[in-house]
C-alpha cells in the first residue's frame, strides 16, 4: 500500500467522524480491540493474531475522552507529514503533538493539561490508528529508534551497497529502520542466534562464537523492535534457518523470546509479519539452575513483578506447553532467578558450551 | 480521732469555690460577669420586659490584682424587703421554680457575694426598685458564714421619682482582666446571637461592645408548670403526699402533674390496677414507691407542654449562625418537648457548614443552655460526647469538614454537671434528644451535600469533556477540511444535550 | 412574680445530685462504691491500721433495676451517737480538718442515702463500733429533707464480744451493674495500685476480684496541720480573729499556723512594718485585708510541712507502674511540699516507657488525687492540660511513643472541679508542680532514652563493621595468599578496640 | 602495561592492606579524589584532569565500611579474571560479585545485605581501582557496554576486517569495545558530527546529510561511554577533523557537550586519552529559542532537576565562558527548555538548514 492510499483512508475515517459531529450523532471511533482478551492464538499458525473484538471510543464519555482527543490530534500528525512527504519517527510525532491545553471555564477556573505525558501515550494511538484504517506504520512512513545488531555469514544490500556481517572484525552492523527495504543477497549460516542481551552479544561476537559456529549471532537489546523482529523472521522464512533465542532465566526473558516466536499483546496484528513461529527456546529455565549446577551466589531471589508476570504467561495460551508449565511452575515454587552471566559459574568460556549443548542435544523448548 | 463538726452551707461553699467556677481570677472575674448578666436577662426576658444590661469593669487597684464589676438592668427589680437574703443567704432564691430560667441552683449571687469578701473583703452594692414602686432601695451586704445570713452594713431608701425599675449590683473582687477578657468577649457576643432582641452594652478597661437590639420580637415569656409525672421519683411523691394528706389518688394526681387531668388520671389508675378514690396518706411507703415506678411505666400520659419553656427556634438559630460564623448554609431543628427526672426540656440544634468556617477533624461545637454559652469544660459536656460519636459519615460529611454544630438545651432545670454551670451532664434522656435533633439537622444537610455534590460533578464532566473540544475541532478540520467552527459548535451542543442542560443554566445552578 | 424561698441544704443537693456524680444508675452506682471504698480506707490507713475492705454488690429486683452494695471495712468506726448525723446531716463530717483524706467535701455519704430514698425509698442500714468498743451499734437511717436531719427508722445495740471495730453500710439503690463493671473493676485495681498495704475483697454478680496485700509497710499516716501563712486570705483572718479576739499579732501568726514560730512572726511583722503586739481585735477590716496580702507577698516563710500529707513515693509508684502496666522502665518524683490557699499539697510523678504500653499520639494519663484513682472527666483535669502541653521532644520522647504518664496530687483539700471529684481543677501553684514534677521524671526518661540509644548505636557500629569481615578476608586472603582465618580474627579485634569493647562486654550491656 | 604488571600492581596494593590489618593497624586505602572538588580545570588543555586530592578509605569508618569491602571484592574479581586469561565486562563484574552477605550477629539477629545493588555501584569501584593502581580498565582486560555508532567516510580495520561507513546504506556500523584496537584507515570527511539522540542520527543517515556534507556522523545515544569518546578523539586528534556537537537545548544536553569536549568529573583521570578540546557546540542553546523562532508548542518548562543542573553548571571552571554563562542564565531567567525535534517548527528539513548555519556562519560555542 502506497502513501496516497494510506492517506485517503485517514482521511475517510476523519470524515465519517465529522460527519457525526455535524449531524449531532455522539462520534465514535470502532477499532479493533489490542487487548489480551482480543488476542487469539492460532495453534496452526503458532502465532497471536488480533480478534474480531471491537471497542467503540467515545467522545462522550468521560473516561474515554482524552484518548478520543489524542486519536484525532494524531490522525491530524500523521495526515500533515503524508501530505508534506516527510518522514517522522514516532518519537518526532510524540513531540510534535505534544502541547499544553489550556482551557478557561464558564466558571472562570484555568485548567491545563498535556496532549499527552509519556510516549507510551502517543504510540498507543498510533497502533490503535494502525489497526483502525488497516495500514502499518511503516506504510505510513512511521518510523521508529532501531536497536538490532547483526554479526555473522549474512551479506545485505542496503541502497545499493552490500555489507558482509562477517568482516566486522569488533564492530557490527546496526540495522536500518524499514528492514523490509534491505535485500538479503547472501546467507551462508547453520543457524540464527539471537541473544537478550548486548553485553553477551559483545562477548560472542568478541571470542568469535559467530565465525566457530557459522552462525548469525543477532541482539535487540532487550525487548525487540519492530525491525529486529522483521529481520530475524526474514533470515528464518526465506532461508530457511532455524533460530535459537537465548535470553536470562527469567519471565521477562520468556516473555521476550514468545514475542520473537509467537508475536506481542500490543502489537498481534503485525505477527503475520513479524513472528517467527520455529524459534526455539535456548535460554537459562528454572530447570537449568540444579542441570548446570548454578552456584547459590548467581541466583537471585524473584522479585513480586517477577512473581506476577509468571503467573500471567502461566495464562497465556502461547505458554501452553507442558515444557513451559513445568518450568514457570518451578520458578514460581522456588522463587529464584538468574542471568545468562550465572553460567561463569564454570568459567567465563562455560557460556560457548552451553549454547552448543543446547542446541546440540536439542535440550530447548519448542 | 472522733471528731464531727457541722459545717453551716455559706462556709462550705465559701471553702468549695472552684464547684461554681470561682477557680482563680481570671475565671472567677468570667464568673462574676455571666452570673450577672443571666440575672439581669432572667429578670427582663422572663417577663416580657425587652433586656438593657449594662456592664462595666474598672480597674481598682492594679498592683493588687482588684477590678470592680458593676451591672444594671431593667427587669423587674427585687423587693426592698427580699434583697439582703437573695444576696446574702445560700439556698434562697426565686429560682426553685418549675420555670426555664438562666440561673438555675440560685447560687449565682452568693458566690460573688462569698468570693468578693475572700479577696477584698469588700460589700456587695445593690440598688433596686420593683415595678411601679415608689422607693429605690440601696443596700451594702456581706455574708455571716457562719450562720449563713445576711451581714447588712449600710442600707438606704430613695424615692423613685422617674418610676425606674431594675436591679444595679457593683462588687470589688480579686480578677484578672488581662486572661479573662477574650472569654468575656465571646461570652457577650454568643449571648447576643440567642438573645438578639436584648441591647448589652460594654465597658471593659480596654474594651468596647455595644451589641445593639436587632429586633423587638421576642419568644413568649415560659409560664410556670408543674412536673411531668413520667419522671417522678419517690422521694418527690413522698413530699407531695406529706403536702396533700387528704387527697385522694386521683386529686393528687390530677392536680399536681403537668397535662394530667381527671381522664387521664383515672385512666392510669385503671391500667395500674389502683383505687382512684383511695387516700394518699394511707398509702405505705412501699406503694408509694411502686406507684412512683407505675407512673414512670405508663406510656398514656400526654408529652410534656412547653409553656415553661423557651426555646429560640430554628430561624433564629439559623439566622445566627449564618451571621456569626459566616457560614455557607446553615440548617436548624427544634424538637418537641420531652422531660427528664419531672423535667421538661427541649433541644435545638443546628448544623453550619462551610463558608467562613475553618476545616477540621471533628465538628467545632456551640453549646448553649436556656440561652447561655457555655465556654468551659467542653470536654465532659454531653453534646461533645455525641456530636463526636455520630456518625457523620452517614451524612455524607468527611473529616477535615468545615462543620460547626450549635446545640442548645432549654429545660425548667438544666443538669449541669458542676456548679460552674458549663457543662451539661450526661442524661440519658437528654442524650438521646440531642442525638435526634442531629440526626434531623444532618439529614437537611446531607441532602444540601449531595445537591452540591451532584451539581459539581456535572461541572466536572462538562469540564472534561469540553476542554478537548478546541483541539478536537481543529485537528478535524485539518484532515477533513469541514469548518472548525462548526465542529466546536456541534461538539459543544453534544456535550450539553448529555449533561441535560445548557452551560448557561449548569453555571446559573452550581 | 416576687416569690423567693429558701431551700434546705439536703433538698437542695438532691435536686443537684448530678454534682455529687450521681447523673443515672450506671454512674451512681460506681459513685456509691466509690464513697463507700474511700471512707473504708479513710477510717483505717490514717490512723496505722492496715485496711481490709470488702464490697459485695447483688441484684435486689432484676427488672427493677434495684442492686445492693454492701462495704465493710475494718477501720476505727463511728461513735455510737454520731452515726445519725454522719449519716443523715449534709454538711456534718469528720473531714472538715486540716489533714489528707480521700473525702474530703465531706458529702458522699449523705448522697447515698439522697440517693437510695429517692430511687428504692429504702434506708441505709449502718452497723459500727470503735476502738475497744464494748458494744455494736446498728441504725438504719434516712434524711428528711426538709429540715437537713436524720430519720432514724431503727436502732440496736450489740455486745461486742471480739473487740470488733470498723464499719459496716449497706445500700440499696437503683443502678446499672453490667455498665459500670468495667469501671468498678478498674478503680478497684488501680486503687491497689497505689496502696498496697490493703487487702480489698469484692463479689459482684459475676465478677470476683481479690486484690491482696502485698505489704505491710505503710506511709507514715498524716497528721493534722493548721494552714500555710502564704496562702491566706481575708474572710479567714477575720475567722481567725473573732476566735482569737485577745491574742496579739505575733501570738495569733506564731500559734495559728503551718511553720510559723516566734521567730518567723517577729521577722514577718518587721519586714511589713506592723507592730507585733497589736492586739488583732484592734485591726480594722481594710488592716485585716492587707495583712493577708502582705502574708501572701511575704518571702520568708518556711515551706510548708508535708506532716498532713501522705504521698505514696517514687518507689512505690515505679513498683505500680510497672507491674500493672508492664512497663519497660519507669520513673518517679516525689516533689517537694508546695501550698495554695492555705492548703499544703504534693504532687507525685511518673513516666512509665514500652513494655506492654502501645504506642499512642499522646501520653496515656492516670490520675490521682489524694490515692484515689480518677477515671471520669480526664478532658478537663489540669493533669492533662500539661501533659499534653509538655514539651515531650525536649526529652527525646517523639510521637507516637509508648508513654504513659501517671500524676498523683495529694493535699489537705484537692481542689476539684466538681463534687463528682473526677477531675482537679486548673490552680497556677498546682499546675506548676505538675509540670516541675513532669520535668523531674522526663529528665530521668530523658538520660534513659539517651543510655539506650547510645547502646544501640555501639551495637549498631559494631553490626555495620562486622558483617564485611568475611567477605574482605576471603577477598584479601584470595589476592594475598594470606590467612583467610587470621586476616579475619585481626579485622575483629580492630572492631573492638575501635568501639572500646569486646563483643562480650558489648553483649552484656545491650 | 601488560595485563601481568597490572596484576603485579593490584597484588602489591593487596598485600599493602593484608599487612596492616595483620599487625592491627586501621587498615585504609589511598585513593586519589574522584570528586568535583579533585577535578581540575587545565586551561591551557583545556580538559579536566584528576587534582591531587586523595582520600582515605577507611575500614573502621562505618560511613566507609562497606565501600571498603566492595572494593576489595572488586580487587579479587580483577585479580581472578587476569590469572584465569579471561576478559570479562563490567557487567560480568558486577555480576560475579553480586550476592548477599548473611551475618548473624552476637545478639541473635540475622542481618542480609547485598554486596552491591546497581551496576552504578560496581562501576565506581572499578574507577577506584583504576585510579588508584594507575592503571586503566582497558588495561585490565575489562570492558563496558557499547552504544557508539558511525556512519560516513571513514574506513577503519578491525581485525583485519575493512569496513567502510560511508557504504551502509541506511544501517550502521557499531563502534567495538576496544576502540585502541582498530585501525583507522582512511578520513575523507570534511568534519565529525557528533549527535546526542539516536532518533535523529536514524534521521540524518536516511536523509544521507552526511555524504551531502561529507561528514562522518556518530552517536552515543545519550551520555557517551568510553570507546565514542575515545574514537572521537582519535578522529580529532589523528586526522585533525573540526568535531561539532548536537544535543538538546536543556542543561543535560549542555553538559553530554562537556565531556566530549573536556572530559567528566567522574572519569577525569581519563580526559587526556578521551576529551577532546576543540570540539564545539552547535546544539540549542537558551537564546535560540527566540533566534530560531520555535513555538510556544515546543517549548518546555524546566523541572527543578534541570534548574539544579543548570546552577551546578554555572559553577563548573569549564562553563566560565562569556557565551555559556550567558546562555545558562537566560535558561535560568526563562527556565524553558527544547529539544532538537523542536526544530520541526519550520518543517521536518529545517534541521539540515539549522546544522549548516550554525557551522558555516560559525554560530557555535567553543
Amino acid at each position: 500500500m502506497d502513501r496516497a492510499e494510506v492517506l485517503r483512508r485517514l482521511e475517510e475515517w476523519g470524515a465519517r467522524l465529522a460527519k457525526s459531529i455535524l449531524e449531532l450523532e455522539e462520534p465514535a471511533m470502532e477499532i479493533p480491540a489490542r487487548t489480551l482478551s482480543n488476542t487469539v492464538w492460532d495453534e496452526r499458525a503458532r502465532m497471536l493474531r488480533l480478534g474480531p473484538e471491537r471497542i467503540r471510543r467515545r467522545f462522550l464519555d468521560v473516561k474515554e475522552a482524552r484518548k478520543f482527543m489524542q486519536t484525532v490530534l494524531m490522525l491530524r500528525l500523521i495526515a500533515e507529514a503524508i501530505r508534506e512527504g516527510v518522514y517522522p519517527t514516532i518519537r518526532d510525532l510524540y513531540y510534535n503533538g505534544k502541547h499544553t491545553i489550556i482551557y478557561r471555564d464558564p466558571w472562570g477556573r484555568t485548567h491545563s493539561e498535556n496532549t499527552w505525558e509519556e510516549q507510551d501515550e502517543s504510540n498507543a494511538v498510533i497502533e490503535d490508528i494502525e489497526v483502525a484504517v488497516n495500514a502499518l506504520r511503516e506504510e505510513m512512513g512511521v518510523s521508529a529508534d532501531v536497536k538490532g545488531k547483526v554479526v555473522g555469514p549474512v551479506v545485505i544490500r542496503s541502497q545499493g551497497y552490500e555489507l558482509d556481517a562477517s568482516k566486522f572484525g569488533e564492530t557490527a552492523l546496526s540495522l536500518p529502520v524499514n528492514v523490509d527495504a534491505l535485500e538479503i543477497v547472501k546467507v551462508e549460516a547453520s543457524y540464527v542466534l539471537v541473544v537478550e542481551k548486548d553485553a553477551i552479544f559483545q562477548r560472542l561476537v568478541r571470542e568469535r562464537f559467530w565465525s566457530q559456529e557459522g552462525a548469525v549471532i543477532i541482539t535487540a537489546k532487550g525487548m525487540p523492535d519492530r525491525a529486529t523482529r522483521r529481520f530475524v523472521r526474514r533470515l528464518s522464512e526465506e532461508f530457511k534457518l532455524p533460530v535459537y533465542v537465548l535470553t536470562d532465566g527469567d519471565p521477562y526473558g520468556w516473555y521476550i523470546y514468545s514475542v520473537y516466536k509467537s508475536g506481542s499483546i500490543k502489537l498481534s496484528y503485525e505477527s503475520e509479519r513479524l513472528a517467527t513461529p520455529g524459534a526455539k527456546f535456548i535460554g537459562l529455565t528454572a530447570s537449568d539452575i540444579d542441570e548446570y549446577k548454578i552456584s547459590d551466589n548467581y541466583v537471585i531471589a524473584a522479585t513480586e513483578r517477577d512473581v506476577k508476570r509468571a503467573r500471567e504467561l502461566l495464562r497465556y495460551p502461547w505458554f501452553q506447553r507442558p515444557e513451559w508449565a513445568r518450568e514457570i511452575n518451578l520458578f514460581l515454587k522456588r522463587r529464584k532467578k538468574v542471568e545468562i552471566e550465572a553460567l561463569s559459574t564454570h568459567g567465563l568460556k562455560f557460556l560457548h558450551d552451553y549454547i552448543r549443548d543446547k542446541i546440540r542435544r536439542g535440550k530447548f523448548i519448542d | 480521732m472522733y471528731h464531727y463538726e457541722a459545717l453551716p452551707a455559706a462556709e462550705w461553699f465559701r471553702r468549695n469555690r472552684e464547684l461554681a467556677g470561682f477557680h482563680n481570677p481570671a475565671r472567677a472575674l468570667y464568673q462574676t460577669v455571666r452570673e450577672l448578666v443571666e440575672n439581669a436577662l432572667d429578670a427582663t426576658e422572663t417577663y416580657g420586659i425587652l433586656p438593657t444590661v449594662y456592664v462595666r469593669i474598672g480597674v481598682v487597684d492594679e498592683q493588687r490584682g482588684w477590678v470592680s464589676v458593676y451591672a444594671e438592668d431593667n427587669g423587674i427589680g427585687i423587693p426592698g424587703g427580699e434583697i439582703p437574703n437573695v444576696l446574702g443567704r445560700v439556698f434562697y432564691s426565686s429560682k426553685y421554680r418549675v420555670r426555664q430560667h438562666r440561673g438555675i441552683f440560685g447560687l449565682g449571687l452568693k458566690m460573688i457575694v462569698l468570693y468578693a469578701q475572700s479577696t477584698t473583703n469588700r460589700p456587695v452594692y445593690v440598688r433596686s426598685a420593683t415595678l411601679k414602686s415608689d422607693k429605690i432601695y440601696e443596700y451594702a451586704i456581706m455574708i455571716d458564714t457562719n450562720s449563713n445570713s445576711p451581714a447588712v452594713l449600710h442600707r438606704q431608701e430613695y424615692p423613685n421619682k422617674y418610676k425606674w425599675h431594675g436591679t444595679a449590683i457593683k462588687v470589688c473582687i480579686e480578677g484578672n482582666w488581662h486572661a479573662a477578657k477574650r472569654r468575656i468577649e465571646e461570652y457577650l457576643r454568643r449571648t447576643a446571637i440567642v438573645a438578639p432582641y436584648a441591647e448589652i452594652i460594654f465597658r471593659g478597661p480596654d474594651v468596647s461592645l455595644r451589641l445593639g437590639r436587632r429586633t423587638t420580637k421576642m419568644p413568649p415569656p415560659p409560664e410556670e408548670g408543674l412536673p411531668h409525672p413520667k419522671t417522678v421519683d419517690a422521694d418527690m411523691l413522698k413530699q407531695m403526699v406529706r403536702e396533700n394528706g387528704s387527697a385522694t389518688l386521683l386529686e393528687l394526681l390530677a392536680g399536681n402533674f403537668d397535662g394530667v387531668g381527671r381522664e387521664t388520671a383515672r385512666a392510669f389508675a385503671a391500667w395500674a390496677g389502683l383505687a382512684p378514690d383511695a387516700r394518699v396518706s394511707e398509702l405505705s411507703q412501699d406503694d408509694l414507691v411502686r406507684l412512683a415506678e407505675r407512673m414512670r411505666q405508663y406510656e398514656g400520659w400526654r408529652r410534656p407542654r412547653a409553656v415553661s419553656l423557651s426555646p429560640a427556634g430554628a430561624e433564629l438559630l439559623e439566622l445566627g449562625a449564618r451571621a456569626i460564623l459566616g457560614a455557607e448554609a446553615v440548617f436548624a431543628v427544634t424538637r418537641k418537648p420531652e422531660s427528664y427526672g419531672g423535667h421538661p426540656f427541649i433541644v435545638e440544634a443546628a448544623v453550619a457548614w462551610g463558608g467562613q468556617i475553618p476545616p477540621a477533624e471533628r465538628p467545632l461545637l456551640l453549646r448553649y443552655a436556656n440561652k447561655i454559652p457555655l465556654l468551659y469544660d467542653e470536654g465532659v459536656d454531653v453534646a461533645r460526647k455525641v456530636a463526636d460519636e455520630f456518625s457523620w459519615q452517614n451524612y455524607r460529611v468527611r473529616f477535615p469538614a468545615p462543620l460547626a454544630v450549635i446545640v442548645h438545651v432549654c429545660s425548667t432545670k438544666i443538669p449541669y454537671v458542676s456548679a460552674g454551670k458549663e457543662a451539661i451532664a450526661d442524661i440519658p434522656e437528654i442524650e438521646r434528644e440531642i442525638r435526634l435533633a442531629l440526626r434531623d439537622a444532618a439529614k437537611k444537610l446531607r441532602a444540601y451535600l449531595a445537591r452540591r455534590e451532584r451539581e459539581a460533578e456535572l461541572v466536572e464532566k462538562y469540564v472534561s469533556l469540553a476542554k478537548y473540544v478546541d483541539e478536537i475541532a481543529h485537528s478535524l478540520a485539518v484532515v477533513t477540511g469541514a469548518s472548525r467552527a462548526r465542529l466546536a459548535e456541534s461538539l459543544h451542543r453534544l456535550i450539553e444535550r448529555k449533561i441535560g442542560m445548557t452551560a448557561e443554566e449548569l453555571l446559573r445552578r452550581a
